[in-house]
């Protein structure tokens, strides 16, 4: 009998390759262990890896190859919001759903989409959150607000940007160019007295700012989205640089979870380290194949009713999981956690409204 | 010391060489005669392996060279003035020189500035141009620099594609000067050339290529004196 | 020639297999590739006509595409609410992509070869750039997240919806720019720009105004990109400065050049080989450009001069000898 | 005044003079020889006249006084009528021979890019007509070239493309055209053939300046004759005086001049 | 203002920094350009490998625990690696993916494109190899970052100064060889006309895989050095760098030696001042900006010999 399918489109290639491998190595972690259980339908469970090279167009073929075939019954789509989109009302016609462990911009749930939902923070929950956080509790007067002009770190910084506005807290905005490694230059326009950076940055170039700091002479403690959720290519990478600094999280702190700890082993055991996206896309990928279970046959249209439906789901992220109409995560706390040593450890939760 | 056998040279399909038999024996000047499009120029660059020889044999000192490459060929002491001269334009006039000299890897330098004033000396006008980039030098210094750069090499057996092309008369009476006494130092020479009268006048033996093939080949003097050479290559009516 | 009545062939076989295509393919995704192929064969004719005829080596072709894609975004989508129908729209964009053809080429045209190729490669930078940071101070482009809600292309109160309706329009309009580049190719305009391309200095000593031509094949080739932008942005109802990397116009030069520079045939087929290629090796997954790279280099190595070369270099007879 | 006349013409290459102060006239209907040693600025001479080179100093008047060349863009000159060849080929090697000659008719032809598009017949007539022209001006040299019109230029032997190269500049419909030593790379009998055809040019009402080393040519069809010497006239005449002429004798004809 | 003004001795020594980056890179593809009048697109994933093969040369002696690592023999024995191995893999390319091309006298565009698949492939090859992670240079094992010195108002660490002799020697004694010496003289007889080339009796075929070791070579050095300054490599460094590289050799004069350095250098300097006078958002659109405006005045580039002035009809 065949096998049901579910799909991780990411990009597999090219330069955000490493998300978007992460993200399908830990949907086919989730598909491992259902099969080792039976799979789901009594059938088995494979993954259907569709590259988007982080391209949109590249992202249509993608997800018109994974509509095409019957056996996908939904899909973890998404490091980057511009394939999300498009991509999700490719797979919309045909019933197929989705779920994002990375598109932070709001437009990708507020289209409304019945198929569409993800796990991960909106840019307009994670950027006020780390505002308030870098206001009231480490007490910032100015900001500098650093992003790439990439969608997702753009969206986030706008929002910093405008959250700040609001409490009464100056927030100087600077871009980078994505790809470059050498940020001396515009560091050093920094005015000295600013007390804080918001680095909307992946990973490794905010490693290269917490590194590149003391060449212009500033010593201040930076703070970051969950793409900087990254033991190695963040904290190793700054070569102890980033002690100190804070990252945003939408996931209470793993290590206090046991299924989250048998899940980093699992993976750290076959694919090395784990960053925010493992844990997200693996969460994805499991509220699917349990919706797959509940709805008990292969039928695209109910499987993606069902997602929507999920209320109170238990997994790994150590809270329930329910989807709010548009497909958001219900609730939206925020946790705050510190570079220590090798590790982050949570110093805070905030609330969005 | 160079000997063409039933060569027969195509350009993709197209037939060029149908039948080249051709003879240079050492000490000689020898002049290939024939119209336009007749394979003159091919048949120069078949010797030195530019263009393969699709069937017959080239030998050069009894050795068979047709299979070698282009620069092994050069290396044994033939050398090309090839047709439109072919100068390197980005180069100046000293460096296209040196360039001449390439295969004399182990040639002192004070030999090598020697020949090179050797060439000036037949050339005064290279001599003042001598940092001029070659490729804005006038046709006829070209066409100079195109000589002196294929002396440079003090071949055993040059090549001559029309060296009087677009050189002044006086130039013209000097050039057959510089190859007769070249020639008279112990070069043997085989040179095409338009100005058939006193490339004949200087040579010992002629051929006449037409279409492809090898159709008269007597001594120069014998063909100076036949009518029908002397109406479609001398300009006679 | 021999050769070219065996293209004429083929191209009439091809041209029937096109129209009845979408019957024969298995699903809607391998109908979404061949308008793909459709849309990327027709940007590669505009191309072939700045490199390949004019031999004007461009490598910010994108930012055409760019160019167009987004002044369909802006007449036609909920950005600035303006909502004008399909065919209104197409001839705006074309008329203007057309313009930034012109005004983009004109600073080049003292430039040869690279030079060229770089200062072309800059402005397909700077449109990229313009297009990520012109959301501020107003907002014009929509930033790195783009523009959406974009009308899907209407006739009559018909909107098109589905992949098959997709292929036949952006079909029909590669059929037109076929005929407008092979007009235009036995013209005098293509003369001249052929002369350019062999020798800008002789064509100039010929009469021609170099000024004038280059500008003409910017024009014409950047019009066809505003026809594909048109395309892209109504087909993806979405657009976004990731669809125009630099990437991007390598990929539709590795069209032209492989194809056999010139050649439209060639372009054509140049265009879905690699359209089609990736498609193919997806199944590969991790490896799939891998391969690519390599299937690149390999189809270099077999056929130096493109799958068709523009002169058939091999059918010639001898020049009788005089 | 005449066709074309200089005044005062001088170019400079960085410390070197390569024209200077050259008076040059060439009236309607005549064949003119530009003669002199290498180097002594003949090809720059041609090159200001068709705007490739800036004058450094000086006047071309053409057609009559009433159009100064100096300043003008090639491309508008030829529109003018002056057509030329290149004594280093410059031809569109990898266009076929009647390509090449249908560049030449580009500027007298007009066809918009509308009217290509739309394949109007009036765009299709002018089509037809200048190929037609263009098989009628290959067909000038016989068979040399109108067999063969269908091939790459590049594939031509040396002296045909030098044919071609007239051709072209023939489809320009010149009043004048510049000729750079024509004759070089043909044989002395197919050098007489090529005189006949220059002849026939100059009878269809083409006026023709012409630079060659082959006195033959120059002695025969030349009705006047300028020699140059360091980018300065040093005679002017018919040719049986110009040979005559002592700096001519030494600087240029040699000792066996009286072959000629 | 006079905020501004205080940094900018700073923000020279970084843009120079960068700029000599840019530099190294595009020396690389002016050579290459210099000998085929072809852009090697894949010349920024040789610079990359170079990269990746400096860092193994520092985990094996890392992971061998040889004692204290000096930089002073650790460096030069990165270089040396890298720069053979990226200039036989220059080499290798030569021979299987450009070779049997020009030899069949394609246009100047089909190596273009081979070149860009071979740079598709390299750079997925080093990502399926090596990971799509991210590797560490562990610099800071190597040059304390109390070594830096203060020259007008800006400090300057070592390895900046490192970098910028290692460059200097590198254009100085190409230049030399290009200009100066015999093989020089037959590369540049190569670029312009093969045929004849080979008719002087230079061996084109091995004439053209020197320069590509040489040209690689250089690449791979670039790549160490990167690694070192920045600290970071990934398997799309050679992306962007190339890119830059590129336009800087054209800034400078494609296929001339001089020009690419100075290239690089103003193209560093650019984008550092951009950064400290205006929207850092645009800060590469100020640098093709230039660009363009540079080449439409001399549109040979900066030394760049203008042929189009010089050219005899
Ligand atoms: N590269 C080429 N490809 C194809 N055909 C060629 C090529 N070169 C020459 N030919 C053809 O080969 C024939 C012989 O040419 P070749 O140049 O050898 O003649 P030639 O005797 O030197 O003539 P000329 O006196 O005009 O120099 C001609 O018909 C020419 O068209
Ligand atoms: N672009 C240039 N740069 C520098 N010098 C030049 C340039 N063009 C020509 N010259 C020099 O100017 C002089 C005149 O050149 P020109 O080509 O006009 O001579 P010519 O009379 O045509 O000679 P030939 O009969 O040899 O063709 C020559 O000495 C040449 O070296
Ligand atoms: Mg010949
Ligand atoms: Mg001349």
């Amino acid at each position: 009998q065949q096998a049901v399918k579910i799909a991780a489109g990411v990009p597999l290639t090219g330069p955000l390759a490493k998300q978007g491998q992460e993200v399908a190595n830990a949907v086919k972690l989730a598909a491992e262990e259902w099969n080792k259980k039976g799979g789901v339908l009594g059938r088995k469970i494979e993954v259907l890896e569709a590259d988007d090279q982080g391209n949109p167009q590249v992202g249509v073929a993608a997800a018109e190859k994974v509509a095409a075939d019957a056996a996908v019954l939904g899909a973890v789509w998404g490091i980057t919001s511009v394939t999300c989109i498009p991509v999700s009302e490719v797979l919309e016609r045909s019933n197929l759903v989705l779920i994002s462990p990375g598109c932070t911009n709001p437009k990708v749930t507020d289209r409304g989409l019945k198929n569409t939902n993800r796990v991960c923070a909106r840019d307009d929950a994670q950027g006020p959150a780390g505002t308030i956080f870098a206001v009231e509790d480490l007490k910032a007067k100015k900001i500098a607000v650093f992003d790439d002009g990439t969608t997702g770190p753009k969206g986030v910084a706008d929002e910093v940007e405008k959250k700040a506005k609001q409490l009464g807290v100056q927030a100087l905005r600077y871009v980078i160019r994505a790809g470059d490694k050498d940020f001396r230059a515009i560091l050093a326009t920094v005015p000295k007295d600013v007390n804080l950076i918001y680095a909307s940055l992946w990973a490794p170039d905010a490693a290269l700012i917490a590194k590149q700091l003391p060449d212009v002479g500033l010593n201040v403690r930076m703070i970051g989205p969950d793409g900087q959720f990254e033991p190695v290519d963040y904290i190793q990478a700054s070569g102890g640089a980033a002690e100190g600094n804070y990252v945003s999280f939408l996931v209470p702190d793993l290590k206090k979870i046991p299924a989250a700890t048998a899940f980093v082993k699992a993976f750290e055991a076959r694919y090395g380290p784990v960053s925010s996206y493992g844990p997200l896309a693996y969460e994805a990928a499991n509220i699917i194949l349990e919706a797959i279970k509940k709805v008990g046959k292969a039928d695209r249209a109910a499987v993606r009713d069902a997602v929507r439906a999920t209320k109170s789901y238990k997994g790994i992220l150590g809270m329930p999981i329910a989807f709010d109409d548009k497909g958001d995560v219900a609730g939206g706390v925020i946790y705050f956690y510190q570079v220590k040593g090798s590790g982050f450890e949570q110093v805070k939760a905030i609330t969005v409204k | 010391m160079l000997k063409l056998t039933d060569v027969v040279a195509h350009y993709g399909p197209i037939q060029v060489l149908k039948s080249v038999n051709l003879e240079v024996r050492a000490g000689e000047i020898v002049c290939l005669l024939g119209g336009n499009a007749s394979g003159k120029s091919t048949t120069m660059k078949t010797i030195l392996g530019v263009v393969r020889p699709t069937a017959g044999r080239v030998e050069f000192e009894d050795q068979r060279i047709d299979r070698l490459p282009t620069e092994t060929i050069v290396r044994r002491g033939i050398s090309l003035v090839p047709e439109a001269r072919r100068i390197f334009a980005r180069m100046t006039v000293w460096e296209n020189l040196a360039m001449g000299a390439f295969t004399r890897q182990k040639a002192p330098a004070g030999e090598l500035a020697a020949d090179v004033e050797r060439v000036y000396a037949l050339f005064p006008r290279l001599a003042e141009r001598q940092h001029q980039l070659g490729g804005t030098l006038s046709g006829g210094e070209q066409q100079m620099l195109a000589i002196g750069r294929a002396l440079m090499a003090r071949p055993r057996l040059l090549l001559m594609d029309e060296p009087s092309m677009g050189l002044a008369p006086v130039l013209v009476d000097q050039v057959f000067d510089i190859i007769q006494s070249i020639n008279r130092l112990g070069t043997t020479i085989l040179v095409v050339e338009q100005n058939a009268a006193v490339a004949l006048s200087i040579a010992s033996r002629g051929y006449v290529l037409q279409n492809g093939r090898i159709v008269v080949h007597d001594a120069a003097r014998a063909l100076l004196a036949a009518d029908h050479i002397r109406r479609a290559y001398l300009g006679e009516d | 020639m021999a050769t070219a009545g065996w293209q004429r062939r083929m191209a009439w076989v091809l041209g029937a297999v096109a129209v009845v295509g979408p019957l024969a393919a298995p699903n809607d995704y391998w109908i979404g590739v061949m308008a793909r192929i459709c849309l990327y064969a027709t940007l590669a004719l505009g191309l072939n006509i700045v490199v390949g005829f004019a031999g004007l080596l461009d490598l910010g072709y994108v930012a055409f595409f760019g160019i167009g894609s987004y002044l369909y975004a802006f007449l036609a989508s909920t950005h600035f609410g303006l909502h004008l129908p399909f065919l209104l729209a197409v001839p705006i964009v074309v008329v203007l992509t057309a313009f930034s053809g012109i005004l983009i080429g004109a600073p080049t045209l003292r430039l040869r070869g690279d030079y060229l190729a770089i200062v072309t490669l800059g402005f397909g930078e700077i449109t990229y750039l313009l297009l990520i940071n012109l959301d501020r101070p107003v907002n014009i482009t929509g930033g790195p997240s783009g523009i959406i809600g974009i009308d899907p292309p209407a006739v009559a109160g018909f909107a098109l919806s589905r992949n098959t309706q997709y292929y036949y329009l952006f079909l029909a309009a590669l059929a037109l720019t076929l005929l407008a580049s092979g007009r235009l190719r036995r013209s005098r305009i293509g003369w001249a720009w052929q002369a350019i391309r062999e020798d800008e200095l002789a064509a100039r000593a010929m009469g021609i105004n170099t000024t004038v031509a280059k500008l003409q094949a910017f024009a014409i080739g950047a019009s066809f990109a505003g026809i594909g932008g048109s395309f892209l942005a109504s087909w993806q109802r979405s657009v976004f400065p990731e669809n125009f990397l630099f990437t991007e116009s390598i990929n539709i030069l590795a069209m032209v050049i492989l194809g056999g520079m010139g050649n439209l045939l060639g372009v054509v087929m140049g265009a879905t080989l690699l359209v089609s290629l990736p498609e193919v090796f997806r199944d590969l997954q991790r490896y799939r450009l891998l391969v690519f790279g390599l299937m690149l280099m390999v189809l270099m190595v077999f056929r130096p001069e493109g799958l068709l070369t523009l002169q058939g270099r091999h059918d010639e007879e001898a020049e009788p000898g005089a | 005044m005449a066709l074309l006349e200089t005044e005062g013409l001088t170019k400079d290459f960085g410390g070197l003079r390569a024209v200077h102060d050259l008076a040059l006239r060439v009236e309607e209907g005549e064949i003119v020889g530009l003669i002199g040693p290498n180097g002594s600025g003949k090809t720059t001479v041609f090159n200001l006249i068709t705007g490739l080179y800036r004058a450094t100093e000086g006047r071309i008047r053409f057609d009559h006084g009433r159009r100064e060349l100096v300043g003008l863009a090639p491309h508008v000159v030829t529109g003018l009528g002056i057509a030329r060849t290149f004594q280093n080929q410059r031809l569109f090697s990898h266009m076929t021979v009647l390509e090449n000659v249908l560049v030449g008719m580009h500027c007298r032809t007009r066809a918009g890019i509308a009217t290509i598009l739309l394949s109007t017949p009036g765009s299709r007539r002018e089509r037809r007509r200048a190929e037609a022209r263009a098989a009628e001006l290959l067909g000038l040299f016989g068979d040399r070239l109108l067999p063969r019109a269908a091939r790459p230029a590049w594939t031509l032997s040396y002296a045909n493309r030098r044919r071609l190269e007239i051709v072209r500049a023939l489809a320009t419909e010149p009043r004048l055209l510049l000729l750079d030593e024509p004759a070089a790379g043909m044989n002395p009998t197919e050098t007489r053939e090529l005189m006949r055809d220059i002849e026939r040019v100059r009878d269809r009402g083409v006026t023709i300046l012409l630079i060659e080393h082959d006195m033959g040519v120059v002695r025969v069809i030349c009705e006047r004759v300028v020699a140059l010497d360091h980018g300065t006239k040093i005679a002017e005449g018919r040719f049986e005086e110009v040979r005559q002429n002592p700096a001519v004798l030494e600087a240029y004809l040699g000792r066996r001049a009286g072959r000629a | 203002m006079a905020g501004v003004l205080a940094i900018l001795p700073q923000q020279i020594v970084f843009g120079l920094a960068l700029g000599t980056v840019y530099g190294l890179v595009a020396l690389g593809y002016t050579m290459v350009y210099g000998v085929l009048f072809m852009i090697n697109f894949a010349h920024g994933e040789i610079f990359m490998i170079g990269a990746y093969v400096g860092w193994w040369v520092l985990a094996l002696l890392l992971k061998a625990q040889v004692g204290a690592l000096h930089p002073a023999w650790v460096v030069p024995l990165m270089l040396l690696h890298a720069m053979l191995f990226a200039g036989l893999l220059g080499v290798g390319l030569e021979r299987f993916a450009y070779r049997p091309l020009y030899l069949r006298g394609a246009t100047r565009l089909g190596p273009l494109i081979s070149a860009i698949g071979a740079s598709i492939f390299l750079q997925n090859a080093v990502m399926l190899s090596q990971g799509a992670r991210m590797k560490v240079y562990m610099t800071s094992l190597l040059f304390p970052r109390t070594w830096r010195i203060q020259i007008a108002g800006a400090s300057v660490s070592l390895l900046v100064i490192v970098m910028i002799v290692v460059a200097g020697l590198m254009m100085w004694g190409l230049h030399l060889l290009v200009q100066r010496t015999k093989l020089g003289r037959s590369i540049r007889a190569v670029a312009e006309d093969r045929e004849m080339a080979t008719i002087m009796g230079v061996n084109v075929r091995r004439v053209i895989a020197v320069t590509f070791f040489l040209g690689s070579a250089l690449g791979g050095a670039g790549g160490v050095l990167v690694g070192l300054y920045y600290t970071q490599i990934d398997f799309f460094m050679g992306y962007s760098a190339g890119l830059k590289a590129f336009t800087a050799a054209v800034l400078g004069g494609i296929g001339n030696i001089r020009g690419a350095m100075l290239g690089g250098l103003i193209l560093g300097l650019v984008e550092s001042l951009a950064v400290t006078f205006m929207n850092p958002a645009y800060k590469d659109v100020v640098a093709f900006v230039i660009l363009i405006v540079v080449l439409v005045f001399r549109p040979m580039g900066l030394l760049g010999e203008n042929v189009a002035e010089r050219e005899k009809v």
